[in-house]
């Protein structure tokens, strides 16, 4: 029987519509009820450079790629064999023939036939050669528009949709559908050129290819299921919190989600900034969330290095937030600026000079990230300090489909509100120190709420003040809050303990890893004992119970996309213990389901202290 | 303004230590804005000052209003958030020229292009008082104030050209150590919709021995006429009066651009430039009402039905 | 130019694939200044570009001579200190509006006040091009390109002002694809002693669907005629002629401010503004004649006596 | 016998010329071969706010302050009893009065003399109050000036200085040299002025006051000494390396050094830039240490707090340099300007976001400061990464006679440089991977050296690449530096243990605490065998020889001025290792040497984890 699932990957030159190819093929999954997994890999560049995206479908859940290919469809020659044509001196990758499962397809332009014949003759792949130009003159000749195929070079990717399902035997009206969803309006003519194309290319597929493709996959039940990326669902996760005031300066991978915000701002009142720099973009959200709103900005590493000064004035001034959403990316400096790595931790840890309180929280998966959205904003307030979460280009950019998330639980907590019993006494002491370190705060605007808030040391008044005592009344009470929120924040948003208890080997891990560790232990438990604790709230760091659950541990590894181990090391300074064996990943490409099998295979092989995975791609 | 306010200078007084140096020009300033928030009847309550870090930056402990004083250079993208947050407030950033025009230039300059409804006052002293008294970006080249090892080697900035350049809607220049003008010339800043800069020229009697009180005076010159003078007295109109006339507002900007370059012997005070235009504020309401309606601080969100958006992801 | 340059525009050019867009308006720019660096015979090895992030700055990696591909926003603090450091070097900064004038406002506004001898062009599309395309702050209120899902509520910049009221003494505006008189002014530019600032106009096809090359060319005009058009032809003369005479700065400047405003149907390209002063080399010079003499990264530093130094400690 | 050695204090409003009073008598002490210590505290103030000067001198070796005073010189009201007048609802400080040794004295002006005795009558204290307005008349008198005395208010602290070395016995000569060495030139009048003011104080105090002051110092052999704070060491240092471009934005307590520097600019061919701020300051250093000068900037935490970027950007782009001179302060954010602190380390370590390369070293003393400024560069150059050189307050601003450092023995390395053997051959590879990581660099301007740096991930030539190959290579090209200079920089540069081996208690800590740690054990080490581990290399850590010493320690005990205890948490990170007891003061003060004797008392007495040591004081 051919296999439910399979992976699909769509490789050709930025600007070249891959991403609504592949987004297409998993709403088309997704909406037939399958479980489906989409990332994509592509350059800092607008035109010409090589990218590609992974579709990876199944009838069971996933939540990650694979490093292997079923089905390969290039649009190019690079998206085959590699850029040796273009960067001769320095090629940058071998292309990615060399990834296709055994079995698998490749869907090219008819016109590389011989080469491609010829250079992949000794392995066991069927050649899907279609020929684009042709089938592109035939669709728009249907539409009496033959003579500008010029124009419409574009619509290859289209193609390369119908000759997949063709090949997978899908149900083509769900692509079709999308296709329409997709091109309203004023691009309903859009729409008529993609649907002629794509079916084109289908009938035309139908034909030519035999139906002997190996995985096949007959379209199920439909499931209440929808499909998301982290970056969306953060966005909504804020919304859903109440934000007021967004801002952010664009930068890969955080971009993604204050685009999406800008385009709700009709539908939801709240402001979104885009503002001169980074700098702005933190002092902006601690003025507006000081003045009542609840704040926010999203960077990446690069626009975070520019942030320090402002996360210090939120910590020292106990501005009820801003939240910081962080999304990581290759780093350091400019690096990869659209490439994945988990690199940003330590210094989100220590953000700015000095000694002060702020909560940081790593969110694993598309649905932690909504949660963790919505109830960071819940911490800002409660505590008074900014909130760091963190992601990376992998979470925010893959999508996943996952249950519609429940909203109708969740609770806005805007913290202690100082109300005045008479406000025209004077007697408000904005920072007065309590038992639990958090005082009422005033709304401006408010009667009788009046207060001074300063980056310097100050008096409970909030003026500015040098006094011993002021400076150690202060210094205790910020970071008093941090010891409340270590006990208030509940267990699942610290974190997880997943698979069975007195496993053999414990994984640990943070953040978007979640995914690729879930799915191969789903696949390697069946003979081994491996569980896996994810961390998720990273300061106030949960010692007591890390400690307990790591000092039970049998054998212990590590996992996470940077060099030196940066969740490793807290560990150390946080409960002593030293992770015998690091998994590390910092290529700028996210772990694969594989690769995290193949690190523990050679961790549980060998004595291996630090297990680099890394494989050749585009 | 309709009703007379009944408020008074010193309602909006603190009670607190005042630590400048005696003589400081900042005193001038400060109750000048005292007397035009008392002027203007916005209750304390209803206002809030931010500042940048400086001498100058202290002024909202000085004032009874809510205060923000922030970082160095940083007051104008704070007060902006906050502004933004609650457009019902009144909302004053105040700073050193140092703060504002150096390390806060590129906020000062990106200001402008916003015309967001708030005020932003410069102290302006052609030094870093505060840090004891290195150049600012106003000293003028040549020049060596007591503190410094080596004069200046680098130019001095014209704030009134930049913010001309940068779109400010209401440019203006202020002299600290005459306070009554100086109140009637905030007062009609904070009325201006839109942002409106004041540069107050401010005299740092510890670290500027060269702009003292007794060299705007004068007093150095064979003829002991003060340097400074009102543009308003010399029939000067700053006003664009048909704001949908693009050459009426670069003719406008080209007059100031020549006065503002006047600082040597004759130094002009005064409004250089006004034009009533939209503001960030406009632009939003219009794009979504209910930003008008209610200020976001003040709005209440805990019932955002986000199941649409779900929707469009099936 | 004494003797004509023996360098041809080849031996600027380096091999590596570039991946701006088809059509982007950074070729022009980039072939103008292959042109210029050949026609001033700059050998390479004395050359140093810098840039800052977006686009445009990939510029180095197509220029034959040290690159320095820095951070965004930050290209001319690093093009500054590469300057002083070796001011032997012929020094060009180059990077975007964003970059320039968003990012980067506070140094473009302060290296005006320096006229340290480097040039800075920069490459003006109206958008973020690296960042797929949001508004760049040259993009003024009411314009939407197609990436934008609103319309710019806010004001967009004007760089010439800007650099007028900075105290640039050179300032130019150029056209990306007119690449030869491009190529000149950038010589003339880099040819100037002290900061030059060259903002070219620059087309960008994949997400500037309003300023194209058809737009400039008035494609859509009635009568057809090209937006473009020099500043020289019209008689205009940028020049101060007796750059001690304050007034003539000042009105020159006036005179270049309304014509930065000329910014819808008529564009003017070529020389604003030009003042030939002292630099800060030659201000340094004057303080340490050792300045002069071997620029700071050639001179040898090992031999030095700091026995002097603690003798005042004693 | 009267003692040898004695605590003198000066306190009174900003503006009042203590600074003149205190470093003039230090300077006469020095001179006349004594040992000083002399350290101010002031508030973030120009004019009126309190402050004060200590100077300690004694005849063998000091590195530290007392929290005892034996003579007191007040300059006003509030030195004696606190601001309890000026900030009546939140005072900050109780005055110094309580900090008086038994048998100490008190120097202040007459008019408060019946309040003084009052107040202090059941204290065993000497009172020499001081006719100050007389004195300044007589003073003045004698030059026929009297008329002006309002002016001339601020020579009260001259005459302070006149009745101080009265009591102490001390040879005035010294003073009136030094009085006529600073007020030279045009100043020649006022040297007249002050020294009539010293000579009438001083006569007047030898004729009113007793002899039984029970400190009496003679004058000694003048010893070759200096007197000497951080900052100037550390500007000497850097000079002698060869410093050619230093940039700085003013911030406290860094400006000093700047300053220093400036008025050197006609003696030595070098160039000192003030900023338009500090971000511009980090990005023309890290411009000007590419094309080929050694470059420096120095800042405070805040200043800092804006350089994360540029320190990633030196790191990427594998520039040699910047040496970054952090003087850290009270924190967080504006914080404590003025004060001291040791809180900004963690930041330090990872001062941006992504894994790279940087030094870290701290410095613990004066003279270390001056050697570290050295070295640092060659470190700079060799590894080719930015260093971050680590003070504080307390170390920048307290003077302390020292020998002279030698600077014959000082070498400068520049590290590997590219001499092509054709410069017209075109096949330079700035970033070729090498054994050690480090590639010769070219220095632009050179024929045959052309290359590009970028902050984007790049391939050998420095172009940019997101190839998986490069990014491998040139990260680890980039973190083998580390190693490389964890092997070859010379341990006493990453730590020094202080006293016996095999103590029965071993303090760690780093810093400026290295002086008052080292004058408490001399004091302690009679009856307790106690030693002190000083870390000063803090990146790359020295973990093997470090993790070896602990091991062998039988009690551990960390000292640091800050709430969280960073470098405890560091040593954990890095070697597993929990130091069971805290001694941390985050009162903006730095430790004086009673404090850590006290510290380590109650630790030696106790069980406590964290004792937080803290007096109330001006
Ligand atoms: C990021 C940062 N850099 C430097 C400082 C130190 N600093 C405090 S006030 C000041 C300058 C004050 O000058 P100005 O803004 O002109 O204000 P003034 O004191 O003259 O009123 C500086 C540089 C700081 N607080 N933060
Ligand atoms: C600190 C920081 N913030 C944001 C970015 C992301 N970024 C890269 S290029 C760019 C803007 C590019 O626009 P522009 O400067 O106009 O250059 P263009 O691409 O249009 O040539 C931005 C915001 C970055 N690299 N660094
Ligand atoms: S230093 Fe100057 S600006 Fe600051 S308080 Fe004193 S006089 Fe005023
Ligand atoms: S996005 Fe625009 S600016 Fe960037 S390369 Fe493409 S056309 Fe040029
Ligand atoms: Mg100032
Ligand atoms: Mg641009």
């Amino acid at each position: 029987m051919a296999s439910r699932e399979f992976s699909w990957m769509i490789g050709g030159p930025q600007g070249s519509g891959i991403n609504l190819a592949a987004e297409t093929l998993a709403k088309a999954f997704s909406r037939g009820g399958y479980f489906v997994f989409a990332n994509i890999e592509y350059h800092s560049n607008i035109m010409g450079k090589h990218s590609f995206y992974r579709v990876r479908v199944a009838d069971r859940e996933i939540r990650s790629h694979l490093d292997t290919t079923d089905l390969l469809v290039a649009l190019d020659e690079e998206t085959l064999f590699g850029d040796y044509h273009h960067n001769p001196e320095f090629p940058t990758h071998p292309g990615h023939v060399h990834e296709l499962a055994a079995g698998g397809g490749i869907i090219f332009d008819s016109q590389f036939e011989k080469q491609v014949k010829e250079k992949l003759e000794d392995r066991d792949l069927r050649l899907y050669p279609l020929p684009y130009l042709d089938l592109l003159k035939e669709a728009l000749g249907k539409l009496g528009r033959e003579s500008e195929f010029k124009k419409f070079d574009i619509m290859k990717n289209t193609l390369a949709l119908g000759a997949t399902v063709a090949i997978l035997d899908y149900d083509l009206d769900f692509v079709s559908e999308i296709i329409r969803q997709t091109f309203t309006g004023r691009k309903a003519k859009v729409a008529e050129l993609n649907l002629t194309a794509l079916e084109t290319a289908h009938d035309y597929a139908r034909k030519t290819f035999g139906d002997d493709f190996p995985h096949r996959l007959p379209a199920r039940k439909r499931r209440d299921q929808i499909l998301m990326r982290g970056a969306q669902a953060v966005a909504i996760g804020k919304l859903k919190a109440g934000l007021g005031f967004q801002t952010y300066y664009p930068i890969s991978p955080a971009t993604d989600e204050a685009v999406y915000l800008e385009e709700q701002q009709r539908k939801y009142n709240f402001v979104v900034v885009q503002t001169e720099d980074e700098v702005s973009a933190i002092n902006m959200a601690v003025g507006a969330a000081h003045m009542g709103v609840r704040a926010s900005t999203s960077t990446a590493g690069p626009g975070f290095s520019l942030m320090p000064e402002g996360v210090g004035f939120a910590a020292m001034t106990e501005s009820p937030g801003p939240v910081i959403f962080l999304y990581q990316r290759g780093g350091p400096s400019t690096g990869l600026p659209t490439r994945s790595e988990q690199a940003d931790l330590r210094f989100a840890l220590h953000p700015s000079h000095g000694d002060f309180p702020h909560i940081v929280v790593a969110c694993g998966d598309v649905v932690e990230s909504f949660y963790d959205a919505f109830e960071s904003f819940n911490w800002a307030d409660r505590y008074q300090l900014p909130v760091i979460v963190l992601l990376d280009k992998f979470l925010a950019t893959s999508y996943r489909t996952v249950p519609r998330p429940d909203a109708s639980k969740l609770k806005i907590d805007r913290g202690l509100i100082y109300k005045p019993s008479d406000p025209r006494r004077d007697g408000y002491l904005r920072y007065a120190p309590t038992e639990t370190g958090i005082t009422p705060r005033a709304l401006p605007g408010q009667e009788g709420g009046i207060f001074w808030a300063t980056t310097d040391e100050h008096n409970p008044k909030g003026h500015i003040s040098e006094g011993i005592e002021h400076r150690l009344a202060q210094m205790e009470k910020r970071m008093k809050k941090l010891q409340l929120a270590a006990q208030e924040i509940p267990s699942p948003y610290k974190y997880t303990l997943h698979g069975p208890q007195g496993a053999d080997l414990t994984i640990v891990s943070w953040g978007s890893t979640k995914g690729p560790i879930l799915d191969a232990l789903s696949e390697m438990n069946a003979d081994k004992k491996v569980n896996f604790l994810q961390l998720r709230l990273l300061r106030p760091f949960p010692v007591e119970e890390i400690a307990k659950i790591l000092g039970k541990a049998k054998q212990l590894v590590s996992i996470e996309a940077n060099f030196s181990g940066q969740m490793a090391g807290l560990l150390r300074e946080m409960t002593g213990i030293r992770i015998p064996h690091l998994i590390v990943k910092y290529d700028g490409r996210p772990f694969s389901q594989n690769e995290i099998a193949e690190g523990v295979e050679k961790v549980l092989a060998g004595k291996e202290e630090k297990v680099v995975v890394s494989h050749p791609g585009g | 303004m309709a009703e007379p306010s009944t408020l008074t200078a010193k309602e909006f007084r603190t009670e607190i230590w005042n630590d400048w140096c005696p003589g400081c020009g900042d005193f001038g300033i400060l109750n000048a804005l005292h007397m035009a928030l008392a002027q203007l009847g916005i209750p304390p309550h209803r206002t809030a000052v931010f500042s940048g870090i400086g001498c100058s930056g202290k002024t909202p402990h000085y004032i009874n209003a809510y205060g923000f004083h922030t970082l160095h250079g940083r007051v104008i993208p704070s007060a902006t958030g906050g502004k933004l947050a609650n457009h019902g407030m009144e909302v004053i950033a105040v700073g050193g020229d140092g703060d504002g025009y150096g390390i806060g230039a590129g906020y000062f300059i990106n200001a402008g292009r916003r015309n967001l409804d708030f005020t932003y006052i410069v102290y302006n002293n052609g030094v870093y008082g505060l840090t004891k008294g290195q150049a600012s970006p106003t000293l003028r080249k040549g020049l060596k104030t007591k503190s410094m090892p080596e004069q200046a080697i680098i130019d001095g900035i014209n704030p009134i050209a930049l913010a001309l350049g940068a779109g400010y809607t209401f440019v203006a220049r202020g002299y600290a150590l005459e306070t009554k003008s100086l109140a009637n010339l905030l007062a009609r800043a904070i009325q201006h919709r839109g942002t409106a800069l004041v540069d107050v020229l401010q005299t740092c009697p510890t670290y500027n021995d060269l702009q003292t009180k007794e060299w705007y005076a004068g007093e150095d010159r064979p003829d002991k006429q003060s340097r400074i003078y009102k543009l308003e007295e010399n029939g000067y109109d700053p006003v664009v009066h048909n704001p949908a006339d693009e050459e009426e507002i670069v003719a406008k900007k080209a007059q100031a651009l020549v006065k503002s370059y006047e600082n040597g012997e004759k130094i002009p005070v005064g409004v250089f430039y006004v034009l009533e235009t939209s503001t960030m504020e406009d632009e939003l309401s219009e794009r979504n009402p209910e930003f008008a309606k209610t200020p976001l601080a003040e709005a209440d969100f805990s019932q955002r039905d986000v199941s649409p958006l779900f929707d469009e992801l099936a």
